[in-house]
């Protein structure tokens, strides 16, 4: 299992947890078992959401490993100037 | 990526990257040459002119365009209706290039014309008769939030508005940790202050420009100035219904985007002109339709809360962020909320954004989008507590920084950053003890971008006689191509010269993210070099059949094939150009290429120092002297980098002092060009100095970060906090143009 | 539209008379070329003045100098005479723009403009500068104050040219100076501009003084308070105070982009202040 | 609508061209004589980005029809360079990172070169002043500042 932190205004769709565990080796996974688990994400996945995994941001790569120590935390799409 | 990379900085003796060589597009751009968007033309060419709204608000009726259609020299008229169904995320796009049933701003597209010449095409415009039924309009942030306020577009809130609010509001957002109330309760002194930022536009020299052209076959061509072509060719394709392969985009020359030209605004219109006549199209914004018509940055309006304890430590930040975002959905409120507190290692913290449409055009991303007016609340409330409580205020950052490991205030921990080091260079400047003279103050601020990679492609051909053509996607826009050169060179070990780096069309290479993000030097440089090692692991096989050796034993150094192991001296190393000369009769040509989405970008820190003067009786502020000290990872090119130091700060002086969209009350633009839009000029300034600090990102092969958005993230705030010494009074609106700034005193003293 | 560019005031002047629609006059061009561009202005026909002789000469006159109406501010920058005598008219003059602006624009289309922020026109006025006129009806010599009378209006009738600026004689120990309040350090419009021209005698008590004030009214104003409260003094602090809050209470400014109505009226008395602590250093050698 | 017929000098050429009435020494120089070197901006006089020298006077060609140019010589930025030989402030920009993106920089370089010219030595105050009728977004004007007096140095010591 990962433990993934939710923010703030997301936690509505996570029954006010700040993070929720799920089932996943990687990015996609990760999203897909998020969404089913969790419809209220979907969203927000949707409108775009950028992944933090041990401190780097993915935002599109989906067989990016995650080990089940991992630090995950969502984000919404980081975009730039 | 793959994260296999190792950081290499610490090891690597680099023999190109980290000087200073003159940038390859240079001679073009000081002799005239360099070809930017309005300096291409076509033979058969048309001109292309916008019809814009006066109204802020207003419900169009109806378009009569018979008359302009029946004016002698008038090819090709087109309306909203010229354009059709489209994906939901297309949606906004196309009804900001072209107003669909309401204009929504003053100044947004309601048709267009392509004639013969500017001055029958000027004609036709006025010929074109707009029904509009004039609407109650709002401009202002906060007066947009009231429930009272006239509503832009009904039923677009989201799942995260609370029921009952405008519906001009969007999106709310919020993160945090920890328990808010507690810190504050902890706290010796809290402190809670409002502030106030103008809309800003990025400014580029360069006003939008491009040609259009297209056949009955669909067939189409487009010449333009962008940030990305990719993005400005799947765009158009959505907006037109074409097929990407059927449009071939090709990147000027930029003059400037700083986050402005990211999206589309006049190419869909130009294609469409271009399909109706059957001839090329060229269009070219004046300064006005750039100011009224492309996409500034929020206006804001915040509430900053933080506690304090008497040792400095910061118990809790919390933070209440309104940013409008123009007519549809964009403001960037999002990233504000995470980057404001990012530079200090709080236990508590809170940010909630609100996300809310006006009457304004909508919002385009500005360098680091939404973090200098968070930072600026949040850093001008941190300096007020260090004076409250009589404390330094690099110490005080130094005390909360957030280091390696620190959970950011926005969620993830971070990996290598360099925010200390930034302070501790600070701190051991001449300039943080140079003594200040009657009416002057010093401010200081530290500021923080994501950074992001994304997808990127590059091509590599190793040429005949030896030297190296490099094919990249992302348009330079501050000297990349001389990057991307090092690069190739430094990995291939060949000068510098020998490499050639072109910006190719959109049908050369595949998919590339837009130049933005910082991303370009650290993810193309990444691609650059992953294509230089595919080549050279070509060119090492190709040494290994001459020498009828094992490839494996072959390997690169100093731009030469070498034998090792066993066979190490058993041949004399082959050089690239000796390799390449032989290509055809080893295999045929070589050439390397990199296809990524690039993740792993690492973020950067920056702190700003800045001597500001202020004229107690006109509220004149002189900016004396400003130093940047701003984590680059690993500079490529120093100059550059500097360059990008300088100007992020120089515009965000400008932000802090006299930039601001002004709106009258009939919600028309009031100052839509470069007199009264007031942008640095070169009497505004001193000199700018930097200090290039250098913590590798561990995500890049040379460790790299990107450097371009940092820096106009301090500045607002240190320019802030130091006129606000200067002038003895707490400034919290931006600008800070004279008459506030004289308001202020004033009142202080009464 | 139609370009002339005559070689005679007498065909310019006959020209824009004889025009029936819109004319107007292009000597740098500066404030028409921007209106041009914009639609704000579409003029039938439009007269060159450049080309005019005379129109681009300084030439020396009972004393003082009589500008031609297409001299630029660059040209009447580098002239020492003139800077010599009316230093403050030439820096007034020297502030209307950029270096690329200052190639062109001229004091005559300064005071045609009709701005009411004119930057030359201050001090222009507290020099006691005479507008040459001609016309269809021949030649009149005009106060320059007189030529504006409302925001983008003047006073002269049609086919009329303002063909020169003299600058009259300037009495011994006379100084002039023109300082203007802008966002920037350059290439804004003036938020308020103050010109003072005085002149002191051997005891160093002021005997003349002309204020005037640009930005704060319809037009630019004379304040004859302004000049008023330095006659007769020894142009000390407290004449200098009186000559502020003159210059304060004639502003009746209005709100703008460019500054509020309190920032304009307060910071008029300052400028006056500064500029005639400058004039009076002038005035003094 | 009646052309006028202008001839004129450009960068030491005699040239002759039609133009409209209300068409910019601008307007004529981009599209009617392929001379894009000098850059449209602003059209108002505020950015400097088409800066070219009339009778070595220094102007903005927005800000000036293309009829006046009859009889007079103009120099732009396509004539400062004397064949493969730069001009000291052209190389000076390129040694310097004088240009991020490099759309101000003709408009700047015909400003210094005329600034140059009429002072060999201008201060650091001097510079900024005479430019700041030159907008540039990208470089905080740092490096353009320094690469006007190192050429200015150089050229002195000529």
């Amino acid at each position: 299992m990962v433990r993934v932190a939710i923010w703030g205004s997301l936690r509505a769709a996570t029954g006010g947890r700040a993070e929720v565990e799920v089932e996943a080796n990687n990015l996609r996974e990760l999203l897909d078992r998020l969404a089913e688990a969790y419809p209220g994400i979907r969203p927000q996945i949707d409108r775009g959401i950028s992944v933090s995994i041990d401190g780097l941001v993915y935002n599109d790569s989906w067989f990016t490993p995650i080990r089940p120590d991992s630090e995950v935390v969502l984000l919404p799409r980081i975009v730039g100037g | 990526m793959a994260l296999d990379d190792k950081p290499e900085l610490e090891v690597r003796v680099f023999k190109i990257v980290g000087s200073r060589p003159i940038r390859p597009d240079g001679i073009d751009k000081v002799t005239g040459r360099a070809r930017f968007g309005a300096d291409m033309s076509a033979p058969g060419m048309l001109v292309g002119l916008v019809l814009r709204s006066p109204h802020a608000h207003a419900r169009i009726r109806g378009i009569d365009t018979a008359k302009a259609e029946a004016l002698p020299g008038v090819k090709a008229v087109v309306t909203s209706a010229d354009f059709g169904e489209v994906s939901d995320d297309l949606r906004d796009i196309l009804h900001n290039v072209m107003a669909h049933d309401k204009a929504l701003y003053d100044g947004h597209a309601v048709a267009a014309v392509a004639a013969s010449s500017a001055s029958v095409a000027k004609r036709a415009l006025a010929l074109i008769e707009v029904d509009y039924e004039v609407l109650p309009h709002v401009t202002d942030v906060d007066e947009a939030m009231k429930l009272d306020a006239p509503v832009l577009h009904e039923g677009r809130s989201d799942e995260t508005v609370p029921a009952g609010m405008s519906a001009n509001i969007m999106h709310r957002f919020e993160y945090g940790h920890g328990d808010v109330e507690a810190g504050f309760a902890a706290a010796d002194e809290v402190l809670e202050r409002s502030f106030k930022t103008a809309a800003t536009h990025q400014g580029y020299i360069e006003p939008h420009a491009c040609l259009a052209s297209m056949g009955p076959d669909g067939q189409a061509d487009l010449w333009c100035c962008t940030q990305g072509h990719y993005m400005v060719r799947n765009t158009c394709a959505g907006l037109l219904g074409l097929d990407a392969s059927q449009l071939k985009v090709t990147a000027s020359e930029i003059g400037g985007g700083f986050g402005g030209k990211t999206t589309v605004f006049l190419e869909p219109v130009a294609l469409a002109l271009a399909r109706k006549a059957g001839r090329p199209v060229k269009m070219v914004m004046s300064r006005d339709e750039v100011f009224r018509a492309t996409g500034p940055t929020s206006s804001t309006s915040i509430d900053i809360k933080i506690g304090m304890k008497r040792d400095g430590t910061i118990t809790a930040g919390w933070a209440d962020l309104r940013y409008q975002g123009g007519a549809f959905q964009s403001s960037p409120v999002q990233f504000g909320a995470m980057a404001c507190f990012a530079a200090y290692d709080l236990a508590n913290v809170q940010a909630i954004g609100w996300d809310v449409v006006a009457n304004r055009p909508k919002a385009a991303a500005y360098r680091a989008p939404g973090a200098p007016m968070g930072t600026y609340a949040v850093e001008s409330v941190v300096d007020e507590l260090c004076e409250k409580l009589g404390l330094d205020r690099l110490e005080v950052r130094l005390k909360n920084a957030s280091r390696d490991g620190t959970k950011a205030a926005y969620g993830p921990r971070f990996g290598r950053i360099g925010l200390t080091a930034t302070l501790e260079a600070a701190k051991a400047h001449p300039h943080y003890t140079a003594p200040l003279g009657p009416n002057q103050g010093r401010g200081v601020a530290c500021g923080f971008w994501f950074n992001f990679g994304g997808d990127t492609c590059v091509s590599m051909s190793i040429n005949n006689d030896g030297t190296v053509s490099l094919s990249e996607g992302n348009p330079d826009i501050g000297g990349s191509r001389a990057a991307m050169t090092m690069m190739a060179a430094e990995e291939l070990g060949i000068p510098y010269e020998r490499v050639r780096t072109t910006i190719a069309d959109t049908s050369a290479l595949g998919q590339n993210e837009v130049t933005d993000g910082s991303r370009v030097t650290f993810a193309v440089g990444l691609a650059t070099i992953k294509a230089a090692r595919e080549a050279i692991t070509i060119m090492c096989g190709r040494a290994a059949k001459i020498w009828g050796i094992d490839e494996d034993a072959v390997f690169w150094e100093d731009g030469h094939a070498k034998p090792a192991g066993p066979n190490a001296g058993k041949f004399p190393p082959m050089s690239l150009a000796e390799i390449a000369a032989v290509a055809s009769n080893t295999g045929g040509p070589i050439a390397g290429h990199h296809e990524v989405n690039a993740e792993g970008a690492g973020v950067s820190f920056a702190t700003h120092l800045v001597d500001a003067e202020v004229d107690p009786e006109t509220g004149a502020v002189k900016i004396l002297r400003y130093t940047v000290f701003q984590d680059a990872g690993k500079a490529v090119h120093p100059a550059y980098v500097e360059g990008q130091f300088q100007g992020g700060a120089v515009q965000g002086i400008g932000w802090a002092l006299n930039e601001e969209y002004i709106y009258g009350p009939d919600g028309r633009l009031q100052n839509p060009g470069f007199l009264d839009y007031r942008i640095p000029v070169a009497s505004d300034l001193p000199m700018i100095d930097t200090v290039i600090i250098e913590v590798p990102n561990p995500g890049h092969p040379y460790g790299v970060r990107g450097v371009g958005e940092t820096s106009i993230v301090p500045p607002l705030a240190a320019v802030a906090n130091a006129v606000s010494a200067a002038a003895g009074v707490r400034l919290t609106e931006l600008p800070m143009s004279p008459p506030k700034v004289l308001e202020a005193i004033d009142a202080a003293g009464d | 539209m139609r370009y002339e560019a005559p070689r005679t005031l007498e065909s310019a002047v006959s020209l824009l008379a004889g025009e029936p629609g819109s004319a107007q006059i292009l000597a740098g061009g500066t404030d028409l070329l921007v209106r041009l561009r914009s639609g704000f202005d579409e003029p039938d026909l439009v007269v060159d003045i450049k080309r005019i002789d005379g129109m681009n000469a300084i030439t020396a006159e009972n004393g003082g100098w009589r500008v031609g109406a297409a001299v630029s501010g660059a040209e009447l920058g580098e002239h020492d005479g003139v800077k010599a005598a009316w230093p403050g008219v030439v820096e007034a003059a020297e502030l209307i723009g950029s270096t690329q602006i200052q190639g062109r624009a001229t004091m005559a289309g300064n005071l045609c403009n009709a701005s009411p922020a004119a930057d030359s026109v201050p001090a222009l006025i507290a020099a006691q500068a005479v507008a040459r006129v001609i016309g269809p009806n021949g030649t009149r010599e005009v106060a320059v104050g007189d030529i504006a009378t409302a925001p983008g209006k003047t006073s002269l009738a049609k086919g009329e040219i303002v063909a020169s600026i003299f600058l009259p004689a300037r009495a011994a120990r006379s100084g002039d100076a023109y300082l203007r309040f802008i966002p920037r350090t350059e290439m804004d419009i003036a938020v308020v501009g103050v010109g003072v021209s005085l002149t002191l005698d051997a005891s160093g008590t002021c005997t003349a003084a002309r204020v005037s004030v640009c930005a704060v009214a319809a037009t630019v104003l004379l304040v004859e308070d302004a000049a008023a409260a330095l006659i007769g003094t020894p142009v000390d602090d407290a004449a200098l105070e009186r000559l502020a809050a003159a210059c304060s209470a004639a502003c009746k400014p209005i709100d703008d982009k460019r500054g509020t109505i309190e920032f304009r009226t307060k910071v008029a008395g300052v400028l006056a202040r500064r500029a005639a602590t400058i004039a009076i250093e002038r005035a003094k050698g | 609508m009646t052309q006028i017929h202008v001839s004129t000098k450009i960068n030491g050429d005699a040239v002759e061209f039609l133009c409209e009435a209300q068409e910019t020494l601008l307007d004529v120089l981009r599209d009617r004589l392929d001379l894009t070197g000098a850059k449209e901006g602003c059209s108002t006089g505020d950015c400097g980005a088409c800066s070219v020298t009339v009778d070595g006077r220094l102007v903005c060609s927005c800000l000036m029809l293309g009829a006046e140019a009859e009889g007079r010589e103009i120099a732009t930025i396509e004539g400062m360079a004397a064949g493969e030989v730069l001009h000291p402030l052209q190389q000076k920009f390129l040694e310097h990172a004088a240009l991020q993106c490099g759309i101000c920089t003709p408009g700047i370089l015909v400003a210094a070169e005329a600034l140059l010219e009429k002072n060999p030595d201008p201060t650091e105050t001097e510079v900024r002043y005479w430019l700041a009728g030159n907008l540039c977004r990208c470089t905080g004007y740092d490096k353009i500042v320094r690469a006007v007096m190192d050429a200015a140095e150089q050229m002195r010591g000529a």
